[in-house]
């Protein structure tokens, strides 16, 4: 295993002439948990859409455990350990809780057409041993409302820890939260922080979050890497970038650092 | 039987219906031919085994399409392509028709003449051949298009649907060689074969031109394979993949569900049922004729799997029949007893395309998931205004 | 969704292996042109000319695709069938009406009423339609309005049984018969007048579009329905005029049709609409020049199939037709003019 | 119109709960505007700001509660018609009309009013707000830059001649720079006798122009008053420099 699960350099995505990121380079040791912050609008879900292969980096290459990710579909980067949440949460809605975390084992899962017709043993058995794991993340991850409601009807913090049980279904080696705190109240935001460092050591994977909210990402994370219009403006612990001038600046805005004189 | 997690299984209630229903079903389903006998009665004139046999048909024919469209979400508008290759399937294989090969293949047929010339196989050979052939079809029209954003899709496949009778019309001579007969059609086709059930006292080597008795086991016994086969599919792990699909196909790929190939295998399945439905159809007419496939059909079949309830095997059985029986006796008789009590001369059946189009546009908007909607969707009457928003930071 | 496909198609053009396979396919078709047109000028140029007059009406149609595509992003697979609405209620005012039988002033006047209450026959329809059912669709998926499309267009069709008979029924035309002759090329009048009628009926649809308050409501609406409420328009009622202009253009497209072909029948939309459904697309479904270029290339396209020499001949048109459909929407599924940010309406 | 008549709060929202399916989005806020104020709503994303926004803008109705713009119910009323009486705002993500002309945004800002020369007039007034504007008049608006699309969905905003003007994350994806330029622009229209409600991400920016604040924490105002105690607390202070 290499040092660094993830090793991002030059990275560079446009739209049209707006530069979203700008030649960014960004490494992630493995096992540790990092965050990357900025304000809204600074590149970071587009970061997100690179990693996962949504997006296309117009230069820049990514290797993920050791492999370039360029040129692989979505699903093939998610099957190499990769799996993320959404800033806005993309449940499947009318599938229970159950059947969404079902949904991200498709790649590990062998039983093809014909099993499922003939319901061969293995696959019988294989679907059980699937749905028995699903149980186990959605009560892992403290989801409490039943397996077999429907996502939808969830209350929004039990779809918040769904979408990191399905997220985990994938066996990932790299977590990748967006936002996950957003809409969470303090306590709330609390217990996720505990509960991050709980998954990263029970799983042994990675995590890379974004978030707004500085509290959760001093508290949760090792390393920071703070992005502002799309460019990398700090990198370094959270004393690091705390004590950053320009990061003070980015978050607390010029106008109010002259104007409150 | 794997269990199936759709909310509340665990109630004794919920467990109950889970056998009643299927049992129900089949015991229904095996009665009709024995209730529908005399000749000229009520029942016959109102639920005649013709009619009741195309009923079966185009259940086979729903539940495919509900593969596609319910199951998957891919609206597809061209369904007739693989009713069309089913039936051309049966057309090719059940009779004379490629007379240039002289003397005939003839394999467990049960072809009038037995040394009749063209190819001649066995019904039950012919229906894997046929869902085979459609499968592939589905496929082949499947593969380029269904990258495309749900309307254009719906707007190909519909082209290929057009595409494909016209060839088949015009496909009488290409190069010298006839493929389709063109208008005239291909016919007669060898008898339904019952041979292979000759040891049980029930079968006869060919079914009579007159027994729809034995033509409605034999499409009843098709469609119970193809409930089973969709109940399971829906359960497994393809089926998990095609309603996340529906769902929301960017998260779906980003839980590692190969988009393409998980379509795909929608299109094959659906497909495969369309080619059954229409070897079965071929046979049980005794030919083909291109005018059969047409625009209509592939709507109706649509009509059939809304009415019922997407994504609903049960639904679409109940959508199925009722409009088949609609279609095909229900609005003539009705037609008649109105006519006949009041004195009137309406035709009733003139206002069919009217009645499958109020009834697609009343179900839309009163009702959109179908008289029995799966349960998955009961609970989705409630319009999310989810705000498609991944990816829009930063692009402005 | 969209956002991400044209992420990842970013940047320039890519010189893939479809775009590829797109341009040779262009190629093969401009060297079966001038194949056809080496061996018979005069011939080509005939059918050529019919084409385009032909084209002319698909562009008519394509356009109230395209509109409202442009605006709600629905396809309006009833239009084709409201188009044939239109025809036969023009016969019915034409002959019932007025028994008008022949070409003279006063058909030309009765003409002239009833191109007016044709546009605004199919333009009340239309509408009527988007109020009672496409409007409560607006938040559903796309699915629905687009069933309830299929389901109008049956509904439509029936009417046009009950109204014209199953059967195709001939119609008297009140236009001038006879046709130009430039050597040996003969163009019909009614041929010509659908262009003429069809040139002032596009300046006047571009000026309303992008000169008018109405137009600048529906350009909003089109690009963003919420923001369009924030600077107080009522987008409803943009979408309902949208619907209105679409109706007005198949209404004129429906009289010129009938003048052209002499009949009307129930099926006649089906065919047509699908026709310049693909008018639409082939031009970037959206854009107003793309519908019209569009319906006058298939229109070229289907007059050299039907009479050029090498054509594959008329029983092959839908065929054709569709072909190009379907090799568009896998190559260039944005059509000639559009772009996935090009303008819309 | 009883402009004038109408004494009390010119906006006030009380104890909304908007939903976007099941979800609540915002469970019981309430907020109240002064004629010639600045107010602002801060918090983190999620908090429930654009929402509130957009259900005071009529883009969506809330669940529960009243909103009330000059004495007025504006709540479940469309959107066209709360912007005909006198709310204009600029929405989170600017959403201009990126396929048309910087000078026709602003012709659709200003689409309910028919009086050409006061139209002019703002748009003079705008451009001088937003020189860059001015440069820029007949390009694609889509083809502007992000500052330069945020300046133009602020002027677009004004050139309905608002009451009301309401500004969603302004400064959202900004540089330093520019933000700078937007809040100082913010303060000359504020002189002009704008009343303004501002939603921001950048707090203490925000409540050095505002008059009052309120925190927004999952769906409910979690604190409010003047926007200097606010500045000066040491919880607001906590959450949004991390310590």
């Amino acid at each position: 295993m290499s040092d660094l699960i993830l090793d991002a350099s030059q990275i560079r995505v446009e739209f049209g002439g707006l530069v979203a990121v700008n030649d960014v380079d960004f490494q992630i040791p493995t096992g540790s948990i990092v965050a990357l912050i900025g304000p809204n609008g600074a590149g970071k879900t587009t970061f997100f859409n690179v990693l996962t292969g949504l997006y296309r980096s117009t230069a820049g290459t990514v290797m993920f455990d050791g492999q370039p990710i360029a040129g692989r579909a979505p699903h093939q980067i998610a099957a190499m350990g990769m799996a993320r949440t959404f800033q806005n949460i993309r449940l499947f809605g009318t599938m229970t809780a159950t059947e969404n975390v079902m949904v991200a084992m498709h790649a590990h899962l062998k039983g093809g057409l014909w099993q499922t017709i003939f319901g061969s043993p293995g696959q019988r058995r294989e679907e059980q041993a699937a749905r028995d794991t699903a149980h186990e993340l959605i009560d892992f991850c403290g989801v409490n409302g039943d397996p077999d409601e429907f996502a939808k009807n969830l209350s929004y913090g039990d779809q918040r820890r769904l979408e990191v049980a399905r997220a985990l279904a994938l066996r990932p080696k790299l977590l990748l939260l967006d936002e996950p705190t957003a809409g969470m109240n303090p306590q709330e935001s609390d217990d996720f922080i505990a509960f991050v460092r709980r998954v990263r050591d029970a799983k042994q994977l990675t995590v890379l979050l974004i978030e707004h909210d500085m509290k959760v990402v001093m508290g949760v994370s090792e390393r920071i890497t703070v992005l502002e219009y799309g460019s990398k403006i700090a990198e370094g612990t959270g004393e690091e970038v705390r004590a950053n001038e320009r990061v003070i600046e980015a978050y607390l805005g010029k106008a109010a650092t002259h104007g409150a004189t | 039987m794997a269990v199936v997690t759709t909310p509340g299984t665990g109630t004794g209630a919920r467990r109950l219906r889970r056998v009643a229903v299927p049992a129900l079903f089949l015991i229904g389903g095996l009665s009709v031919p024995t209730v529908v006998t005399n000749v000229g009665a009520f029942e016959d004139r109102w639920f005649p085994l013709t009619t009741m046999v195309l009923c079966g048909i185009f259940v086979m024919f729903t539940l495919g399409l509900n593969i596609v469209v319910g199951y998957a979400g891919l609206l597809d508008l061209g369904y007739v392509a693989f009713f069309l290759f089913g039936a051309y399937t049966a057309g090719w294989l059940m009779s004379s028709f490629f007379f240039q090969i002289d003397p005939g293949i003839h394999i467990f047929d049960a072809a009038i003449n037995p040394d009749s010339p063209g190819i001649n196989l066995s019904f039950w050979i012919v229906v894997p051949i046929a869902a085979v052939v459609a499968a592939i079809a589905g496929v082949i029209i499947g593969a380029p298009t269904l990258r495309l954003k749900s309307d254009y899709l719906a707007l190909v496949t519909l082209g290929f649907g057009e595409i494909l009778p016209q060839a088949f019309r015009n496909g009488e001579s290409i190069k010298g060689f006839n493929l389709s007969n063109g208008t005239k059609g291909i016919g007669p086709t060898n008898p339904l074969d019952m041979g292979w059930l000759s040891w049980t006292g029930v079968g006869k080597d060919a079914i009579n031109v007159f027994d729809y008795k034995t033509r409605y086991y034999v499409i009843f016994a098709l469609c119970v394979i193809f409930i089973l086969i969709s109940l399971r599919l829906r359960d497994g792990k393809l089926g998990r993949a095609w309603l996340a699909i529906r769902e929301d196909e960017l998260a779906a790929s980003l839980m590692g569900v190969p988009l393409m190939r998980t379509k795909l295998w929608a299109y094959g399945v659906g497909a495969a049922a369309g080619g059954i439905g229409g070897a079965f159809y071929c046979v049980s007419l005794g030919g083909v004729q291109v005018d059969t496939f047409n625009f209509q059909f592939s709507v109706i079949v649509l009509c059939m799997v809304i009415l019922g309830g997407m994504a609903n095997v049960y639904g679409c059985i109940l959508g199925a029949v009722i409009l088949t029986w609609v279609n095909y006796t229900g609005m003539k008789e009705i037609g008649n007893s109105v006519n006949n009590t009041f004195g009137t001369e309406i035709s009733v059946p003139k206002y069919q395309f009217l009645i499958f189009g109020i009834v697609l546009v009343l179900m839309m908007l009163f009702r959109r998931d179908g008289m029995l909607p799966a349960a998955r969707q009961k609970h989705s009457r409630e319009i999310d205004a989810q705000i498609e928003k991944i990816g829009t930071e930063g692009v402005a | 969704m969209s956002s991400m496909s044209q992420a990842v198609r970013g940047g320039g053009r890519e010189w893939n292996a479809t775009n590829v396979v797109g341009v040779a396919l262009l190629g093969l078709i401009g060297l079966w042109i001038l194949w056809n047109f080496i061996d018979s000028p005069t011939q080509v140029i005939q059918v050529a000319i019919l084409g385009l007059c032909n084209g002319a009406l698909y562009a008519l149609i394509a356009l109230g695709y395209t509109l409202v595509y442009g605006i709600i992003e629905l396809i309006n697979f009833a239009h084709g069938d409201l188009f044939m609405l239109g025809s036969v209620f023009s016969a019915m005012i034409i002959s019932d009406w007025f028994g008008q039988e022949t070409s003279n002033p006063t058909g030309w006047a009765v003409f002239a009423l009833t191109f007016v209450a044709a546009m605004a026959f199919c333009a009340a329809i239309n509408v009527s339609v988007d109020q009672l059912a496409y409007r409560r669709l607006r938040n559903a998926p796309k699915l629905a309005p687009l069933i309830t499309a299929v389901g109008v267009s049956f509904i439509f069709q029936n009417v046009g049984i009950i109204w014209n008979g199953s059967a195709p029924k001939s119609q008297n035309a009140v236009l001038p018969g006879g046709s130009l002759e430039i050597g040996d090329v003969r163009v019909p009048w009614t041929y010509l007048f659908t262009v003429i009628i069809t040139i002032p009926l596009l300046l006047l649809l571009t000026w309303i579009v992008q000169k008018t308050r109405q137009g600048k409501a529906m350009r909003a609406t089109a690009q963003d329905p919420d923001a369009a409420r924030l600077m107080g328009i009522n987008t409803n009622r943009t979408i309902a005029f949208t619907f209105a202009l679409g109706g007005a253009m198949a209404g004129a497209a429906a009289i010129m049709y009938l003048q052209n072909n002499g009949t009307t029948r129930y099926d006649a939309g089906f065919q047509l609409g699908l026709i310049a459904f693909t008018a639409a697309v082939l031009g970037g479904v959206g854009n107003l020049t793309g519908a019209v270029l569009g319906g006058l290339l298939i229109g070229l396209i289907q007059g050299l199939n039907d009479g050029a020499p090498h054509g594959l001949g008329q029983e092959w048109s839908q065929s054709v037709v569709f072909s190009i459909l379907i090799a568009l929407m896998v190559f260039r599924p944005s059509g000639i003019l559009g772009s996935p940010t090009s303008e819309k309406v | 119109m009883a402009t004038n008549a109408h004494t009390g709060p010119m906006l006030k929202v009380e104890n909304i709960h908007v939903y976007y399916g099941n979800i609540a989005a915002v469970k019981g806020i309430s907020i109240e505007v002064n004629a010639g104020e600045i107010v602002t709503m801060i918090g983190s994303n999620g908090a429930g700001k654009s929402t509130t926004m957009r259900a005071i803008s009529g883009l969506i109705a809330p669940r529960r509660g009243v909103i009330e713009f000059e004495g007025r119910k504006i709540s479940g009323m469309p959107g066209h018609e709360v912007t005909a009486l006198g709310i204009s705002q600029s929405p989170e993500g600017r959403r201009i009309f990126g396929r048309m002309t910087v000078d026709e945004n602003l012709d659709l800002g200003a689409f309910l009013r028919n009086d050409k020369d006061g139209i002019a007039e703002d748009r003079e007034y705008v451009y001088g707000l937003f020189p860059r504007l001015k440069e820029r008049i007949h390009q694609k608006a889509g083809t502007l830059s992000g500052g330069e699309q945020q300046m133009l969905a602020v002027a677009r905003a004004l050139m309905g001649r608002p009451r009301l003007l309401m500004l969603d994350e302004p400064s959202m994806g900004l540089a330093p720079m520019l933000v700078e330029l937007i809040f100082n622009t913010i303060r000359q229209i504020r002189e002009q006798g704008m009343t303004i409600l501002l939603v921001e991400q950048n707090a203490l920016a925000a409540l050095d122009i505002a008059d009052r604040a309120y925190v927004l924490e999952s769906g409910v105002v979690k604190q409010q008053g003047s926007a200097k105690d606010l500045a000066a607390s040491d919880d607001v202070r906590k959450a949004y420099l991390g310590g």
